[in-house]
């Protein structure tokens, strides 16, 4: 079957063009094939849950809420929620880039188990399908949260649906992150040590880790939420004794993680890119490498803060403080080596830098203000406020969703072939940065002001901010649209694409775009350090 | 200094996987003594049970709880040092199964710090 | 005819690298299992914590015996499944898939003992936590919770040995074909890793159902 | 349009200069963050010329620097804000003690003397309020802004929050839980009023009895008093048949466990016994006291153990 000989075929022929018709495409077992399969399964989510919080913002126009009915709105946010967290962010990055990245970046000719990577595709369709049907059949009302007993007793939208389609995601995730982390363990080329390998690779081993050990304790939670959903008794039950706040542990024990799933593929990208086009080392290898150890490690300390004004034990609330301050440091330690490595270095300013360097400015406002979230007493009036919305979404969606276009439009080149217009490239990353601050930096303040999250109605006094943050919205939507065309424009009309168009180091850079089916036509052997940048040659090229 | 831990750790399991065999009587190499270690850790299993069995018959001390509780937990190190043979093949078989065990200390530590140290209301003496 | 012992995906550098990786990725495998299962025993601590007396009530009625005679059971079969896996590294192929049959036929005793004995008995009594629940008055909360905690944690093991019985099946299939040998053993060995770790689960669930609760 | 959030209640000023404190480090933290990116973006542009000289390149006492400065600055914020948070949930002592009940989807207030309001919430200025919490279905969350106070409202079982209003008027009271489709609808308002207003509307609103007399009426109707007699002396051979714990000056005093364990008998207590009895069985009784789940509602269960409150014994502890 797939068991083949060892030399590869002589033929550099890109894998693109390996086979045209869908079954070469569905049955790839090609990392680069999956990772483009991946790209387009996630662009439809992104916009499935774009759209429904369109109308969320729509909604929120009007103090008394321009949607009539409430649990349309209560639908139509948690359906944002969940899509967005399961079906977007948390496979983003890794599925799409890390996947057709980190065989190149290794010096390998493929994942180590690749019909695994073919599977967890496929699972991540069939969650998608599953639910899209419930979807179809009305959706769910509880927030992509779940709370019990409002979930396993109470709600009449399709929670059972859409936990099962979310337990099937979980096992996508948790092959992904498993293939990635016995690859990065036994695929290295020879001479490619653990300090030779980019940034990007330790931040992907990293996220993989909690892919695997965090994932799994979703799965069992939202089993036995479906469990107590269908027999009407569980282990969440008040009634007969059970703690709702365990639902919550291991919710988070699970969801707090997951906030660095989405966030360290993105810091990845972002140490690959700002050395690139700051033709300069990156400033602090190693503590980058093994802050984003660290925060993975750190990140299972502290799913207690989001549960400060439960009734969780103060004692609990207290260490969960402290531990969550923890997992603070090493993420400003990247911001400051980050700016250490733009420190004397030669600077372009091409659409990946500047989505990089709004990934930057958008993250640090989002870290900054989980320190308040942090700190229990503020947390007590912050809490369940459009300011924890606004913290989350500056980290997610400011940094997370910048860094992947950031990264997509860096390797876009070695993916595709093509170059995109890079004018229209620049226009959308500062479209995105202006969007995005006006839709969130009022939520902030409307936040602060009182106003609680999913809420349909609100008082008269709130409605300025809201509307700010609507018209934001209907900007950041443009901004999102637009990559959307120009991308996809440029497979058609765009320049063909050099083997290394932005004069980067890495070993994906040194084979053709894009790639061939094998990778390497022979297994490289690495002897450089990364990001050997070298500043006397940037300054002979711009000059 | 890791190398140092690993080698340390992979080794005490081989040693406790080989003194298994050494106990038992038979060849000391080629198939009997692996056979005769598995049995051997198999006949202490059920031992094992047994007492966990015959202690539970008798109607034991709540103090005992923690026992059975240990007992299973050495129960299932024998089978993963012995059945599963995990001092076998590359490091980063130990080093995932190291992980699972801290992540799982991780889960029930901070996990029941809860339950444990929640106050459910409590009346300032006023 | 292709000659397996030689023959490996392209990204390896030898058959036995692909080999090694294949183990390795089963132990990761299974210790995402590890955390899986933990959060199961978390709801154990939660539920037995807040509601002691109710929650031993409960496990006081379940059957001792046939949990006991269960957990020799897999024992056993993890130990003939070893057994198998040292005689077929050895060349042994037919003592192996005696082993392994007999493991599987062990996987299936445990699971007529569980599902078609136990908990028809259990269902006999009434004990499924839902509206003739057998056991009334001030501990039936906590009883409820036990028992749903055993109804599903018993489900969610039995599922994993199901999965198990299937994977030997296959294995035994592949060896008896002359698919896996001892030039060719990942398979072997990677199932076996799986088949035993439902035997450890299984330890772990034995004295949270069976034992715990019968202090006085 | 409203920049500004009202400090109503003494910890608000507290909260606000915390908040103050986070809101002038992430401005200093921001100008470096962006001011560096901008200057350097600037002045390293690739198409500068200029000789860069010599590139920075011992990192580790550089590293080590803003890790320990970071680190210093998030431990002084922890501490801070840790010593607000115990302070903001340790209930003080006299206050006045208001029960509120949360339900799909509204606010149910009872206070000592029997009053029932639904959706506000009248309190005196100036005094110490403790509110103790339940919910009757999902998980609600008791939210007052002005106040900066907020705890979530869990089914069967009792949470204390407590504040001091200090500024007469009228605030929002919001769920901030997530708790079905009329969440949004949960909302009401907190009435902080003069003590004398405060004394007229509680005799305005003067209700049948207070909330302990109609506990009472309850203790008789339920059949409490067949087995802990009649004024809660207790049951033995000779005023009942069943021996049962008695109730007059039980409230505040320690209950020794079948486990061995004493607790002090409060109202979470109280109402666990009557709610669900087998969870802290107490000791040197039988157990056959009945639980009262599913019959008795909540705010029966907040009468019931004020009646058993009143039983107790002025105490002064």
């Amino acid at each position: 079957m797939s068991v083949a000989e060892i030399e590869a075929p002589a033929t550099a022929e890109s894998y693109l063009e390996d086979g045209y018709t869908l079954r070469s495409w569905l049955l790839t077992t090609d990392h680069k094939r999956i990772a483009i399969l991946y790209m387009l399964t996630i662009t439809i989510f992104f916009f499935i849950g774009g759209i429904a919080i369109s109308f969320v913002r729509y909604n929120l126009l009007e103090p008394q809420g321009m949607i009539r009915s409430a649990e349309t709105y209560n639908r139509l946010f948690s359906m944002h929620g969940v899509v967005m967290v399961w079906f977007f962010l948390v496979p983003a990055v890794p599925v799409t880039l890390g996947n057709f990245l980190l065989p190149l970046m290794i010096g390998a000719r493929d994942l180590a188990f690749p019909r695994i990577n073919l599977l967890s595709w496929y699972l991540f369709v069939i969650a998608g399908c599953v639910l899209l049907v419930a979807l179809y059949a009305g959706g769910v009302d509880t927030g992509w949260t779940f709370y019990t007993p409002l979930s396993s007793l109470y709600s009449k939208g399709h929670v059972a649906l859409a936990a099962v389609a979310v337990i099937i995601t979980g096992f996508s995730s948790i092959a992904t992150g498993l293939n990635f982390i016995v690859s990065i363990h036994r695929l290295r080329a020879p001479g490619m040590t653990w300090y030779k390998m980019p940034v990007f690779l330790w931040s992907l081993y990293s996220t993989s880790v909690i892919m695997v050990l965090a994932t799994p304790v979703l799965a069992m939670t939202l089993l036995l939420l479906t469990f107590e959903r269908i027999f009407h008794v569980g282990m969440f039950d008040p009634t007969i004794g059970g703690d709702p706040l365990l639902f919550q542990h291991l919710f988070w024990f699970y969801s707090h993680p997951a906030v660095y799933i989405m966030i360290l593929p993105g810091m990845g990208v972002v140490s690959e890119i700002i050395p690139a086009f700051s033709s300069k080392q990156l400033f602090g290898y190693k503590f980058v490498a093994w802050c984003s150890v660290a925060i993975a490690v750190i990140s299972f300390l502290v799913w207690g803060h989001h549960m400060f004004v439960t009734g969780q034990s103060v004692y609990s609330a207290l260490v969960f403080s402290i531990l969550s301050f923890a997992v603070a440091v090493p993420s400003a330690i990247k911001i400051f080596n980050w700016l250490g490595t733009m420190h004397k270095g030669y600077i372009r300013f091409d659409s990946p830098m500047l989505y990089a360097l709004g990934f930057i400015g958008l993250f640090t406002m989002g870290g900054l203000t989980g320190l308040y979230v942090a700190t229990l007493a503020a947390d007590v009036h912050l809490h369940d406020t459009y300011f924890v919305v606004a913290h989350f979404h500056y980290v997610m969606v400011g940094g997370m969703v910048s860094a992947y276009f950031a990264g997509l439009h860096f390797w876009w080149p070695k993916i595709t072939g093509r170059m995109y217009p890079e004018m229209w490239g620049r226009a959308a990353a500062l479209i995105i940065f202006v969007g995005f601050n006006l839709t969130f930096f009022p939520q902030y303040i409307v936040g602060y002001l009182g106003m609680p999250r999913r809420y349909h109605t609100y008082p008269p006094e709130f409605q300025v901010w809201n509307v700010l943050s609507s018209a934001g919205a209907a900007v950041l939507a443009v901004g999102y649209l637009l990559p959307l065309l120009y991308l996809t424009w440029s497979l058609l009309k765009g320049k063909q694409a050099s083997t290394n168009p932005w004069h980067a180091t890495g070993l994906e850079w040194q084979t053709p775009s894009p790639p061939p089916t094998e990778n390497f036509e022979t297994t490289p052997t690495v002897t450089e350090p990364p990001y050997n940048y070298l500043p006397a040659e940037a300054l002979d090229r711009h000059a | 200094m890791m190398r140092l831990l690993r080698g340390a750790f992979s080794g005490s399991l081989g040693t406790l996987a080989a003194l298994f065999a050494r106990l038992s009587p038979g060849k000391k190499e080629g198939i009997g003594w692996r056979v005769s270690g598995l049995l051997l850790t198999w006949a202490v299993m059920l031992i094992l049970v047994g007492i966990q069995y015959g202690v539970s018959r008798l109607h034991f001390a709540p103090g005992l709880r923690p026992v059975l509780l240990v007992l299973s937990v050495i129960m299932a190190a024998l089978a993963a040092i012995v059945f599963m043979e995990i001092g076998k093949g590359p490091g980063i078989n130990r080093l995932f199964a190291v992980a699972s065990l801290l992540w799982l200390l991780i889960l029930l530590g901070l996990g029941s710090m809860d339950p444990f140290t929640r106050v459910m209301y409590y009346v300032h003496p006023s | 005819m292709h000659d397996e012992a030689v023959a490996h995906e392209f990204q390896y550098a030898s058959a036995s690298h692909q080999a090694d990786t294949a183990v390795a990725g089963m132990w990761l495998f299974l210790a995402t299992e590890v955390v899986f299962f933990g959060a199961l025993f978390l709801s154990w601590i939660f539920a037995r914590h807040f509601n002691q007396a109710g929650f031993d009530a409960g496990a006081e009625r379940s059957e001792l015996e046939i949990g006991t005679i269960n957990t020799v059971i897999l024992i056993t079969g993890s130990l003939v499944y070893s057994l198998g896996v040292v005689l077929i590294e050895k060349g042994k192929t037919r003592a192996f898939i005696m082993c392994a049959a007999a493991a599987w036929l062990l996987g299936l005793a445990f699971m007529i003992l569980k599902f078609a004995i136990e908990w028809r008995h259990d269902l006999d009594r009434h004990m499924f936590p839902g509206a003739d629940f057998g056991i009334t008055g001030d501990l039936a909360g906590g009883a409820k919770l036990f028992w749903s905690f055993y109804f599903f944690g018993t489900f969610v093991h039995g599922v994993h040995l199901a999965v198990g019985l299937g994977l030997v099946a296959w294995v035994i299939l592949r060896v008896w074909q002359g698919a896996f040998s001892a030039a060719y053993l990942a398979p072997v060995l990677v199932v076996g890793l799986y088949w035993t770790f439902v035997d450890i689960v299984w330890l772990i669930l034995y004295p949270l159902i069976y034992l715990i609760g019968r202090a006085t | 349009m409203k920049f500004w959030l009202a400090q109503a209640s003494t910890s608000a000023p507290e909260s606000d200069y915390l908040m103050l404190a986070l809101v002038l480090a992430s401005i200093a933290i921001l100008i470096l963050v962006f001011g560096l990116m901008l200057i350097y973006a600037f002045k390293y542009r690739a198409t500068n010329r200029m000789d860069r000289g010599q590139i920075m390149k011992k990192t580790w006492r550089l590293e080590i620097a803003w890790t320990i400065a970071t680190m210093a600055v998030f431990f002084g914020l922890f501490v801070w804000g840790a010593d607000l948070y115990v302070r903001l949930f340790r209930p003080p002592a006299g206050a006045l003690q208001i029960y509120v009940v949360g339900k799909q989807w509204m606010w149910k207030i009872q206070h000592e003397g029997g009053q029932r309001e639904i959706n506000s919430l009248h309190v005196p200025v100036g005094r110490k309020i403790q509110l103790l919490l339940t919910s009757e279905d999902v998980i609600h969350d008791f939210a007052v802004p002005a106040f900066r106070i907020k705890h979530d409202v869990l089914p069967g079982r009792y949470e204390s929050l407590w504040f001091e209003a200090t500024m007469p008027g009228t605030y929002h009271l919001f769920c901030n839980q997530l708790c079905g489709t009329g969440h949004s609808r949960m909302v009401g308002e907190v009435v902080v009023m003069s003590g004398a207003d405060y004394e007229n509307w509680l005799a305005a609103n003067g209700a049948a009895g207070t909330l302990a007399e109609q506990g009472k009426i309850l203790f008789m109707r339920n059949g409490c008093s067949g087995c802990h007699g009649s004024n809660g002396a207790g049951g033995n051979q000779s005023n009942s048949t069943v021996p049962a714990p008695p109730l007059a000056g039980l409230y505040g005093s320690p209950v020794t466990l079948v486990d061995g364990q004493v607790v002090i008998a409060d109202d979470g207590y109280i109402h666990d016994c009557i709610l669900t009895p087998e969870k802290r069985r107490v000791a040197s009784y039988p157990p056959i006291m009945p639980s009262f789940s599913g019959i008795l509602s909540e705010d029966d269960v907040l009468k019931l153990v004020a009646y058993i409150k009143s039983l107790a014994p002025e105490k002064q502890l």
